[in-house]
């Protein structure tokens, strides 16, 4: 995994771009926003791990996942946001997600994920909120 | 009748390619626009399971992805090596599985309990048999077409 | 080696599928971006012949395109029913059998002479064989690939 | 083949529009321009060929085909082509050809229809060049 820690504390902390799967990651305030774009499937599931893994590892708690960009997420996509969850509750941390796109929607309503995830329908609002929301 | 086949390596790269060539058939065979996402989910689970399948018992022969028209209806189906030993259609509470997930499981498990892929299949798509038998298990998938296949049915090239 | 094969009937819709999967197989392959355009035209000249081939023999077997890697050459092999007559790979001068065309030829035909696709892919791809026996004709052309393929031959799912 | 005539001078006469290859045709001054999208292929390249032919049945012999929104072009849609352009020809008519990309240039310039073609990079430069040109 190819990290970049830019200087500039506007931009991306972290800038990993890939055809498959980009992950972009940016600090705002308290939180960390963490922007993926592309397809979360079981070819791509490990490499979105890995970034909330090492995130967690570095004491990010207070997380907020923007699926704005992606265009399709199955369940293998689902449970490593569901095991991203769990780290970062075990460190008292939150886990939001921003999704309005209705097909990326409908695998969270189905599996009622919707009751799990704070979903925001844009990044504005998904920081309005508050982690503990 | 037209048919196209994939046959790939028990690969995770290849569940992508077998979702494109879905989804491109799917929609020159004039499924509806909002079902074709239900296609592309429900071709990705089964060959990502199907891939998962080989790769976990250490099988090397390819996965078969077969996709058919056939009167009005467009089918595809997913075969793999290996028998299935329970029934993947008895009902699975994805809702109660999901929340199971979150609660148990080890911290380092990032996956769904075992039969959840199958399961949001079946949840998404109302024509699905899974058959086992012969050392392979068979999940057929079928959709309604819009109308007949002009396009596949051409009856010369020119 | 990780093999992705393509069967399908003989209908020139099922091309474009075809070349769908070798752009999308090639590009994963690290295939050079100015060689993906060669890759989709080869496929293309190649897959349209063979389908050619069957529908004007009223064949009805389906067509195979099989993309494979293997240490630092991506290949594709694209195998249809029926032998060649006539050495293709003896060179047509591709000029001088366009002017041909546009200067001689039915004034309703819109066809290129006989075994121009083919000469076309001579053309572009260095690597190219073409076998005929056993009543199958395959076409084979290879591309030197950027870098082994670490995305196709990782060893679990996860 | 839905055939719209418009009523309208200066919208396109017709108007064939199809996921796979578009055909979009319209008239400036003598000269009638058949703008294609899409891929010319062993599957399109029929429908485009009833289009050059309704046109010279038509009497319309000074063509201009538009391949800028082409992205894929194989012998089959050469083919086309140059039966097109011997049709036009045999009612002393022309067929240029826009074209400015590569990708597309590649396959006129190795079966060497470069010389038979005249191929301007733009549609007022296929304009202005005048159909005898
Ligand atoms: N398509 C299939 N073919 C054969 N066996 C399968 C298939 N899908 C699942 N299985 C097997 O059924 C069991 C439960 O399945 P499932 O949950 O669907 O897979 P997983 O445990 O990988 O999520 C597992 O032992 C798995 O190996
Ligand atoms: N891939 C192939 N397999 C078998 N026969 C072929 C193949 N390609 C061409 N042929 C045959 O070779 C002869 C000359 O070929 P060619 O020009 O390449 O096809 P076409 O005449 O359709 O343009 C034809 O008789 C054609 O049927």
């Amino acid at each position: 995994m190819v990290v970049h820690w830019k200087l500039h504390r506007d931009g991306p902390m972290e800038e990993d771009v890939d055809p498959d799967l980009s992950v972009s990651i940016r600090s705002e305030g308290d939180r960390t926003v963490v922007a993926v774009s592309g397809e979360i499937d079981v070819y791509t599931a490990p490499k979105l791990r890995e970034h909330l893994i090492d995130l967690v590892a570095n004491g990010q708690y207070q997380l907020i996942v923007d699926l704005e960009a992606v265009d399709f997420l199955d369940s293998t996509g689902l449970g490593v946001l569901v095991g991203g969850l769990k780290r970062v509750r075990s460190h008292d941390g939150s886990l939001h997600l921003v999704c309005s796109q209705d097909r990326i929607l409908k695998i969270f309503r189905i599996t009622g994920l919707t009751k799990v995830f704070p979903i925001h329908s844009n990044i504005d609002e998904a920081l309005a909120a508050g982690a503990d929301s | 009748m037209s048919t196209i086949e994939v046959r790939f390596s028990p690969l995770t790269a290849h569940v992508r390619t077998a979702r494109l060539v879905a989804l491109s058939v799917a929609r020159r065979a004039r499924i509806e626009e909002e079902q074709l996402d239900e296609v592309r989910l429900a071709v990705g689970e089964t060959c990502s399971r199907a891939v998962g399948v080989h790769i976990s018992r250490g099988v090397d022969d390819p996965i078969t992805m077969r996709l058919s028209d056939e009167r009005d209806h467009f089918t595809i189906e997913v075969i793999n090596t290996g028998t299935l030993a329970d029934d993947p259609t008895a009902a699975m509470d994805l809702v109660e599985a999901s929340s199971r997930a979150l609660a148990e499981g080890a911290l380092d498990s990032d996956s769904m309990p075992a039969g959840f892929g199958l399961a949001v299949v079946s949840g998404l798509v109302e024509d699905l048999f899974v058959t086992s038998d012969g050392g392979r298990t068979t999940v057929r998938m079928s959709w309604p077409m819009a109308s007949a296949l002009p396009d596949l049915a051409e009856p010369t090239a020119s």
